[in-house]
């Protein structure tokens, strides 16, 4: 099933905002996606919050590495008062900050230092950005896909747990 | 004492940074880790709290003490064999991992569960949102010092355990259901054994009430304690019981039905305040509409198939969903993407606990070493998916 | 308790069982405290006009402190197993089942493990100081004792200042939490010993306020004197001051860190408390001091308030009762036996139960022997007098447990209010009243 | 839905004089003995929930995921199993290795099957998958083993099922 193109009276006032930087808009599966250009996903954001979507669901990217900007950051929200989702989705290049989502939803700090932790992807603005889950000293970002699933920080296993191999 | 201590709920930043006008150099102050090992951090939680006397001053989270990468080995898994590793987030409530899983899936390659496949989920969800508040209350009595309700909600939870190994070969990690239905069919009894179940719950839950909710002990050490209103809890992302005890009567059963809860008479129990005794009160008034609902569904078990045919080798459509389901302990959310293959390219889980466990920093500041107890059993995590 | 008791009992039998002739013979050659003894044990109604204690003498009171130290150690044990086994059956569990019939050598079990346990002392504790805590609390509990009056004759000494140094040694415990809880050098014993201090210091304060209340009545701060006054008023003291009692009844429970004022030692939040460093043998002097400090408390309570020794309304002679009420003890050896021997017939057939089954049989007929032996009349009346208090202290003990199964916790800072802003205006007032009345009573 | 907060709700409105008497009632710990007086009842023998596991062994379901077995033919007494390896590839954790041959008649032979249960997690899935209901996972629960060799069945165990030393005392 092909997604298929979103367009309402909401689409249409971000676009009126945003002009061509909200990049696509489309439905797939009755849910809503905003496709919209690095550049200004922090106004975009900024726009939603406005718009009652008072709930930062979650932020998570996707990490596509033969692409040339290789990371898909998803912000999931939802709005109380209208009970309606929307996703928005940007790329983002290797190395690229991303702006924080925290002054709008305090909510996406731990949110953010995961992406940081598993991706690397940093985010401009956050007030804590360090590892979450991993040690603080760990190297590598496991949910990247040049990570293989066996891999581990061995360095670092065998200093702080003083065994050969962690697996 | 305490006056130092800024009432912002949502600060973020490292502990280390003094609040405008903490003094840096007080000797008074002490830090004490409370965790990983600790009877009352629910796992292997570790809170770093600092403290002035007994009084928290801040405190910060420190996790990741159980992370096994899940999202992971859920892109190295193939759709149907990553189904029992959900079950091993929320180990307390399998049953609700799998029914996230398996819907969102299902969403991903556009099939829609049976009927009769709908109504079973529902009942060992419901079922299992009573074990899993079961065993919150237990712990959580446990924390305050009570020690009898955890045995008594032991007793409990082990009949509905008792039910789910009936049913599915499996107590607690049960991997129930599978993608697009069920495995099994009903066993012979499952109706009878729920609605002795359903019939002989409340009396149980009254005995806790009975114990705990106008004991004045109970309500000294919950009503006040850890307090969140529902701008707080909006903001910070927090969902589950604890948004309903700040007076938000949000469900995603009720939102944005899914698995036919349309279907099912119940009602959102809400708080006031936002405290630890309204979300005491909200769960336990949560056991008692889950229990409505199973016996409403157990009235209505319609015939068919209880598995949609789906291929053998599965290949999701490319393309990407997010679907969500009211887990005990809030919005549990799976995000999935599928470039075609027969593995999730990507595989996010949102975790309500992790999301919930913010909160935690806002509301022991200013509490006392006893509280900061009390409040991390009111939000009601579990570490396996906190960490995940 | 009862055990406590009933082995304090065998002890005693040894001298009833060639009364008469030889008693007297005894009385002859033995020096006069002993005699007083004697004659106190072969008849009561001679010692109890004869003068309480055995005060001075060192020999007997060397016995008596030995036979309470005993006493108080098998007390321990039996309210170990006791408390595991009420607080099991009340969170519908069994409790200890598989080191002997019904778990019953369960306490000996983990009394011997605790003692073969590594002796384990953090790395930066005071060492001296750490060594001493234990011995404090146990000390301080295991003294206070020897002012308690279990019958008329059977104390160690009756001090004329009784109370006081009851009252006074017993405090001395928070000594030894705050010990260990310094001594340790780490987090979570230094709070447990900040708030066991706080905390007994307050509710010390309750304490000497509601015992202040009782002396009023009795004019005498000895103990045996305090039982003496309830014995002339005809009338156990609680029926004249009841808010005292109730106040001393709460603060009790505090004093000795049990539910729901356990937060010197609260698990769920300071781990362990004051002992969490300490393992194995010190561990287990804790554990005998807190529960010998139980006893204590709940031996006070008895003395001041519940008629010490007298049984159950002092104030009616009618004719039998007396008589009757000399039945009681045996009734209740008879009636454990009872029930050890059923529960010895039902269980079930099958060889690997036959370890237990036989272990509770003989059980069973030791309590039967003990209390066949309390039914024969020398026995009876000579051993009643202990029997009650035990049996008062147990209840006592009882309660403990109850409280224990089914209470949250308090918080410091509310435990504190209710000992500052509860307990001791209202002792302050009730103190103030009886006064005011005993004046004004002619 | 609204909880039922009686008092905290009743205290704005409610008279002076009610205020009184439920600072009165307070005062009686009526709230405190309704507990004791639940857990006292509790002490009934008869409510008891323990199993006491060595004697009393639990009946597990019918359905119950617990210790796997081969299955063989009830005549024949040969391997059910087919050796072709499905189990293996359903299997998450990858912890089925099935080893087989071409006989004469260019059919497939079992040769060896090793199960690490020490990695299992009794999903199911291997014996959701056998085409000919040769592995299953039985309602045998007792695992144990004194090293982690011991957790990785080969065929003989699998076949005869362990043989677990029983505790009886």
């Amino acid at each position: 099933m092909a997604s298929a193109p979103w367009e309402d009276a909401f689409t249409a006032a971000l676009r009126d905002q945003f002009g061509s930087h909200i990049l696509n808009s489309e439905l797939y599966r009755e849910q809503k996606l905003l496709h919209v250009d690095r550049l200004s996903v922090g106004d975009v954001l900024r726009a939603l919050h406005r718009a009652g979507f008072d709930y930062l669901v979650d932020v998570t990217a996707v990490h596509w590495p033969k692409r040339e900007r290789p990371f898909d950051l998803i912000w999931i929200l939802y709005s109380y008062a209208d009970n309606r989702r929307v996703r928005v989705r940007a790329e983002y290049p290797e190395g690229d900050e991303v702006a924080s989502a925290t002054p709008f939803w305090p909510g996406a700090n731990w949110l953010e230092r995961e992406v940081f932790d598993m991706f690397g992807i940093r985010f401009s603005g956050h007030p804590d950005l360090r590892r979450i889950l991993l040690p603080e000293d760990w190297t590598g970002h496991p949910l990247r896909k040049d990570y293989p699933i066996l891999q581990q920080d061995q360095a670092w296993v065998q200093l702080h747990l003083g065994i050969e191999r962690g697996q | 004492m305490s006056h130092r201590t800024t009432p912002d709920p949502l600060r973020g930043g490292p502990m280390t940074a003094p609040a405008p006008g903490e003094s840096h150099l007080d000797s008074s102050e002490m830090i004490l880790n409370m965790g990983p090992q600790h009877p009352s951090t629910h796992g292997v939680l570790r809170v770093v709290l600092k403290l002035d006397g007994e009084r928290v001053v801040d405190a910060e989270c420190v996790i990741g003490y159980l992370h096994r990468g899940v999202e992971k080995i859920g892109e190295h898994r193939t759709y149907m064999q990553f189904n029992p590793y959900v079950d091993r987030m929320d180990y307390v409530s399998a049953v609700s991992n799998g029914l996230g899983y398996c819907e969102a899936v299902e969403k991903l390659q556009g099939v829609v569960a049976p009927p009769r496949a709908q109504v079973v989920r529902v009942m060992l969800a419901e079922l299992n949102r009573i074990s899993s508040h079961i065993v919150w209350l237990g712990t959580h009595a446990l924390d305050i010092g009570a020690m009898t309700p955890v045995f008594y909600s032991f007793r409990e939870r082990e009949e509905i355990l008792k039910i789910f190994e009936k049913y599915c070969g499996a107590r607690l990690t049960t991997h129930a259901f599978r993608i697009g239905g069920l495995q099994w069919d009903l066993y012979d009894g499952f109706e009878s054994d729920l609605r002795r179940f359903c019939q002989t719950f409340p009396a149980r839950v009254d005995e806790y009430e009975t114990l705990l909710t106008e004991n004045r002990i109970w309500r000294e050490r919950t009503v006040g304690v850890g307090r969140l209103d529902a701008t707080t809890c909006k903001a910070l992302g927090v969902t589950g019981p604890v948004l309903r005890a700040a007076g938000v009567a949000w469900d995603l059963r009720k939102a944005q039905p899914y698995s036919g809860y349309e279907k099912y008479a119940f009602e959102i129990p809400v708080g006031e305040n936002g405290d630890t005794y309204d979300r005491y009160r909200v769960r336990l008034q949560e056991m008692r509409q889950s229990c409505r609902i199973i016996a409403q569904a157990v009235d209505g078990i319609p015939d068919g198939p209880i598995l949609a045919r789906i291929p053998k080798v599965f290949k999701p459509p490319v393309g990407e969903v997010y679907h969500s389901i009211e887990a005990p302990k809030g919005e549990l959310g799976f995000y999935i993407v599928s470039d075609g293959s027969l593995q999730p390219y990507r595989l996010r889980v949102r975790p309500p606990s992790f999301v919930n466990l913010q909160a935690l920093r806002g509301m022991v500041r200013g509490a006392l070493v006893a509280d900061v107890v009390a409040i991390i059993g009111s939000i009601d995590i579990v570490l396996g998916e906190v960490d995940r | 308790m009862s055990m406590a008791g009933g082995w304090w009992l065998v002890r005693n039998a040894e001298c009833c069982r060639r009364p008469g002739v030889l008693a007297a013979g005894l009385t002859a050659a033995l020096p006069a405290p002993a005699a007083n003894l004697l004659a106190a044990v072969t008849s009561p109604q001679a010692a109890a006009t004869s003068p309480p204690g055995n005060t001075g003498h060192f020999l007997l009171a060397t016995v008596y402190i030995l036979l309470i130290f005993a006493g108080i150690s098998v007390g321990v044990i039996v309210m170990n197993w006791v408390e595991r086994k009420v607080l099991a059956h009340m969170q519908v569990r069994l409790g200890p089942m598989r080191v002997g019939p019904h778990g019953l050598l369960q306490p000996i079990a983990d009394a011997l493990k605790l003692l073969l346990k590594e002796d384990l002392v953090p790395q930066g504790a005071d060492h001296l100081v750490f060594w001493l805590a234990p011995v404090v609390v146990v000390v301080a509990a295991f003294s206070a004792f020897t002012a308690i009056p279990f019958g008329p004759t059977a104390a160690v000494s009756d001090l004329n200042i009784g109370v006081l140094f009851v009252l006074a040694v017993a405090s001395l415990g928070v000594l030894g939490i705050i010990f260990a809880g310094w001594s340790s050098n780490s987090h979570y014993p230094l709070l447990g010993a900040l708030r066991a201090g706080a905390q007994m210091v307050s509710y010390e304060i309750t304490i000497g306020l509601a015992v202040v209340a009782v002396l009023l009545h009795t004019g005498t701060l000895s103990m045996q004197g305090i039982v003496r006054a309830q014995i002339d008023h005809q009338q156990w003291l609680l029926f004249r001051e009841p808010v005292a009692f109730g106040l001393f009844a709460v603060a009790m429970v505090a004093e000795t860190n049990r539910s729901p004022f356990d937060l010197p030692e609260a698990e769920s939040e300071l781990v362990a408390g004051y002992h969490a460093e300490y393992s194995g043998f010190r561990w287990s002097l804790f554990m005998l001091g807190e529960y010998a400090g139980m006893m204590l408390v709940s031996a006070v309570a008895v003395t001041l308030w519940l008629g010490g020794w007298t049984r159950p309304f002092p104030n009616v002679h009618a004719a039998g009762l007396d008589a009757l009420f000399s039945f009681v003890p045996a009734a209740c050896f008879l009636l454990l036996a009872g029930m050890a021997l059923r529960a010895a017939w039902k269980m079930p057939g099958h060889r690997r139960w036959r370890v237990q089954r036989d272990g509770l049989a003989v059980f069973g007929s030791l309590l039967l022997g003990l209390g066949l032996l309390l039914a024969v009349p020398p026995m009876r009346t000579a051993c009643q007098n202990v029997f009650w208090f035990v049996l008062k202290v147990a209840v006592f003990q009882y309660l403990f447990i109850w409280y224990r199964a089914t209470f949250p916790r308090y918080r410091y800072d509310q435990l504190l209010r209710i000992g500052w802003r509860i307990l001791i205006p209202t002792a302050l007032a009730n103190l103030v009243l009886s006064a005011t009345l005993t004046a004004l009573r002619p | 839905m609204t909880l039922r907060v009686p008092e905290r709700q009743a205290r704005g409105t409610i008279r002076p004089w009610a205020a009184l008497r439920e600072r009165l009632l307070r005062l009686l710990p009526l709230d405190l003995l309704r507990g004791m007086a639940l857990t006292f009842r509790r002490q009934a023998p008869s409510a008891v929930y323990t199993e006491q596991y060595p004697q009393q062994r639990p009946v597990v379901a019918d359905r119950f995921r617990g210790a796997p077995r081969l299955n063989n033919d009830f005549e024949t007494g040969e391997t059910l199993c087919i050796a072709c390896n499905l189990c293996a590839l359903a299997c998450p954790e990858a912890l089925i290795v099935v080893g087989a041959e071409r006989n004469a008649q260019n059919r497939k032979e079992l040769t060896f099957f090793t199960y690490d249960l020490s990695r299992c997690m009794f999903c199911g899935l291997c014996e959701d998958v056998c085409p000919t209901d040769a592995l299953e996972l039985t309602q045998d629960f007792e695992l144990a083993s004194y090293s982690r060799e011991g957790a990785i069945w080969d065929r003989p165990m699998l076949e005869n099922g362990p043989t677990p030393k029983r505790y009886e005392k």
